[in-house]
């Protein structure tokens, strides 16, 4: 150990608030960012599960083909 | 010799392979950095010359480190994506980048801090700060080419042609840089490490900058599961891996 | 208003000048067209069809070189077209959606610009090939005072004067009027008949005697793989 | 069908040499860039604006002047270098001339090349003829004046040509000119320093030849790499437009 006691730890002879700013700086933003990516992983199986369940409820209706262009003027009621 | 260099580039056999090693990648990156940084802030002998603020070398040196060799790591990748067009090379360095960029701003950030005890400013147009400065602008770039193209295909080609117009500069900008300073500023206090640098020194740094290496291979297999789960969504594996939660 | 042609070749050609494999595109994560195989005869004339976004321009920019997301494979003259690219480009004319003219240019020096670094033809060529799509007159005058119409004309003035055996044209129709579709229909007509290859999309119900037709459909489900 | 019923195409023979492609397309944009000459001016302009500034919002002492005036004109040169490079490709892309260059059966890097140069010869060589006026209107002395000419000569090109890969980059995107700056200045860094370093040099009474090699040797480096990374860009930007 190289300081004789905890609060000279803490102080660092007067270095304390540049040192433990650099550390926690890091620290921080090293954690925001695993758990950023952490989640954004889960978001994306997340999504993908909620499409694939959608495209399953789909498909048990029965697959029609997309609709072909009218070109029908819509009636836009004028009150 | 080329069968493995394609299954490397198979994201399906990379999402299987990584998931068995992240566990390992942050562990291992955790108890190393953990270690260097304990042993680096309590149990390393004060600097004579700049007393206990040199205690920031041990998160300093590994940023700076990582912020560079990422840069390097996301070049030979991008020329992997000119040259063979593999999809998983173009996935690492949209996946690093933002994680590239992190790093480099702490480095920049720890070394700006340091300079306040050291140099008694905030800021000083040293040639290292510098260079790390203009490194996060290339970084900054290249996160911003990447989400300005909305095809992923062209986004992915663009941005390495970018990374590598990069990668041909960093030399002559760090040159550049170093002999502008010795132009403007001939002697200043560098921020170096001293040629003999005590064992109980050296071995805590060796020990966190491993340690960030680590941490930064887990992340970069995070991220890039991220990306192949939101390009692969069609396809039957990853169906699979959704619904069943295996590979 | 007169077509004229005037031919001038190099080496005889009578296998496919073209052939597509197995050519797939996919984008923005949906499937344009896949399995695609073709080969391009010489003396034959093509339509390219199929609805709105079913990748018909995606198509011809492709085997012009424009695009490249694609997978599959494309030949020329029977060898990689990847490993021939200059020899493929100069046997190849293509006309697209933006008819490459400059506004500020006259006719004349938009002609000559896009013949530069191909097969340069004296002036006098240039200005009959202009004549010859309707443009007399109006040689010298900046592209920006012509019409929409006369400004794709001043583009169509290079199939009079073009050598090269395959024709790329997406949509030529377009803004030309009735008369001038005629003419233009008759001179892709005789560009067939000389043994030229001609690929073409187009609205308009474009039919003559031996075109080929070539259906893209309305656009791929999503892929299970 | 037998052999004779099949239809027979004479390819097309050799296209002119890459010289004649090259001229063809420098002869094309210089007759552009003429039919709308006030464009010309805009860069400048621009220039001239940027560096009326600095005596405007710092100060007008000659000593401040002939210190930072070097600077002052090669960070303005470099802002209006730029600003026109938004233009390079872009008027050629939407007109669909750019689609037309690139299918030219020639070496793609060779044209953008005859491009890059018309670019130059518009707008970098005409700040470093404007410049020994603006270097007197900062009290620059005749000797820094002349070495300070002698970087923008040779520094502009390689703006122009580094340039040229941002522009083909971030052609047809959204708020391109913004994103072009973002991706170039870094890349700029090092021939800004260059240049006004030797002109410092030069000041402190130091030999200069050594400096002009060195920025010599960037603009061989950018006329070697640069047209090819922009030829591979282009590539890229058209395929996605």
């Amino acid at each position: 150990m190289a300081f004789d006691s905890f609060s000279a730890f803490i102080a660092m002879e007067g270095h304390g608030p540049y040192v433990w700013a650099c550390y926690a700086v890091f620290f921080v933003l090293m954690l925001l960012m695993m758990i950023g990516s952490v989640r954004s992983r889960k978001a994306i199986v997340e999504s993908c599960r909620r499409g694939y369940e959608f495209q399953a409820d789909k498909s048990k209706v029965a697959a029609s083909p997309p609709p072909s262009a009218s070109f029908a003027r819509v009636n836009v009621s004028q009150d | 010799m080329w069968q493995f260099f394609h299954k490397l580039g198979s994201p399906k056999w990379f999402f299987g392979i990584s998931t068995r090693f992240m566990p390992w990648l942050l562990a291992g990156g955790v108890i190393l950095l953990m270690a260097g940084v304990v042993w680096g802030l309590a149990f390393a002998p004060e600097d004579y010359l700049q007393g206990n603020s040199y205690r920031i070398i041990f998160i300093h040196v590994p940023t700076a480190f990582m912020a560079q060799s990422v840069y390097i790591m996301m070049a030979s990748a991008a020329l992997v994506t000119l040259v063979w067009r593999m999809k998983l090379a173009d996935v690492f360095v949209k996946a690093v980048a933002p994680v590239g960029l992190v790093l480099t701003f702490l480095a920049l950030f720890t070394g700006a801090v340091w300079g306040k005890p050291t140099w008694g400013t905030w800021w000083i147009w040293d040639a290292r700060l510098t260079s790390m400065l203009i490194l996060m602008f290339l970084y900054g770039g290249v996160i911003a080419l990447d989400r300005a193209i909305n095809d992923e295909k062209s986004a992915a080609r663009a941005v390495a042609v970018l990374v590598l117009v990069g990668v041909v500069n960093i030399p002559i900008i760090k040159y550049s840089v170093e002999w502008w300073n010795t132009l403007h500023q001939p002697a200043t206090f560098k921020l170096t490490e001293k040629p003999s640098m005590p064992a109980e020194m050296w071995v805590p740094l060796l020990l966190s900058v491993l340690g960030l290496y680590l941490i930064f291979g887990w992340l970069a297999c995070v991220r890039m599961q991220t990306e192949i789960l939101s390009r692969e969504q069609r396809t039957r594996w990853v169906r699979e891996f959704v619904m069943k939660g295996r590979v | 208003m007169q077509f004229v042609h005037r031919p001038d070749f190099g080496a005889l050609m009578s296998e496919p000048l073209l052939q597509a494999v197995n050519l797939q595109c996919e984008r923005d994560k949906r499937i344009l067209f896949r399995e695609l195989s073709f080969s391009i005869l010489p003396g034959t004339l093509t339509r390219v069809e199929g609805p709105n976004g079913s990748g018909k321009t995606t198509l011809l920019r492709i085997l012009a070189g424009l695009n490249d997301a694609w997978t599959g494979e494309l030949k020329w003259c029977g060898a990689p077209l990847a490993s021939q690219r200059e020899a493929f480009l100069r046997n190849m004319l293509y006309l697209g959606h933006r008819p490459g003219i400059k506004p500020l240019l006259t006719p004349l020096e938009n002609l000559r610009a896009l013949m530069a670094g191909r097969n340069p033809l004296s002036d006098a060529a240039l200005r009959q090939a202009l004549q010859g799509t309707g443009l007399g007159g109006y040689e010298d005058v900046p592209c920006r005072n012509l019409s929409a119409g006369q400004q794709r004309r001043v583009a169509l003035a290079r199939l009079l004067v073009a050598d090269e055996p395959l024709w790329l044209l997406d949509e030529v129709f377009t803004a030309i009027d009735a008369e001038g579709v005629k003419a233009l229909e008759s001179l892709l007509q005789q560009r067939a008949d000389e043994g030229g290859a001609v690929l073409v999309t187009t609205h308009h119900d474009l039919t003559l005697p031996g075109m080929k037709r070539l259906t893209l459909g309305a656009g791929g489900l999503p892929d299970e793989r | 069908m037998n052999a004779e019923a099949r239809p027979v195409v004479r390819l097309a023979g050799n296209s002119v040499g890459a010289l004649a492609a090259m001229k063809g397309v420098f002869v094309r944009d210089m007759k552009v860039a003429f039919r709308q000459r006030q464009d010309l001016l805009n860069p400048l302009l621009f220039f001239v604006m940027v560096v009326t500034l600095f005596p405007l919002g710092v100060s007008p002492e000659v000593s401040f002047l002939r210190e930072a005036g070097a600077g002052i004109l090669w960070v303005a040169a470099l802002l209006s270098v730029l600003l026109s490079l938004d233009h390079l490709f872009r008027h050629d892309f939407d007109d669909g001339t750019l689609e037309q260059l690139v299918l030219q059966p020639q070496p793609l890097f060779l044209l953008i090349l005859a491009k890059t140069l018309v670019h130059w010869m518009l707008t970098g060589l005409p700040l470093v003829i404007l410049t020994p006026v603006l270097g007197v209107m900062m009290h620059l002395d005749g000797n820094s004046i002349g070495i300070l000419c002698l970087t923008l000569l040779i520094g502009t090109p390689v703006l122009s040509l580094i340039g040229a890969i941002g522009a083909a980059l971030t052609l047809g995107l959204r708020s391109a000119g913004v994103l072009l700056s973002l991706l170039i200045i870094p890349l700029y860094i090092p021939v800004l320093i260059f240049g006004t370093g030797t002109v410092a040099a030069a000041a402190e009474g130091a030999t200069v030849g050594a400096y002009l090699a060195l920025l010599g040797a960037f603009l061989v480096l950018a006329l070697t790499l640069a047209p090819f990374a922009a030829a591979a860009a282009l590539k890229i930007s058209l395929s996605n437009g």
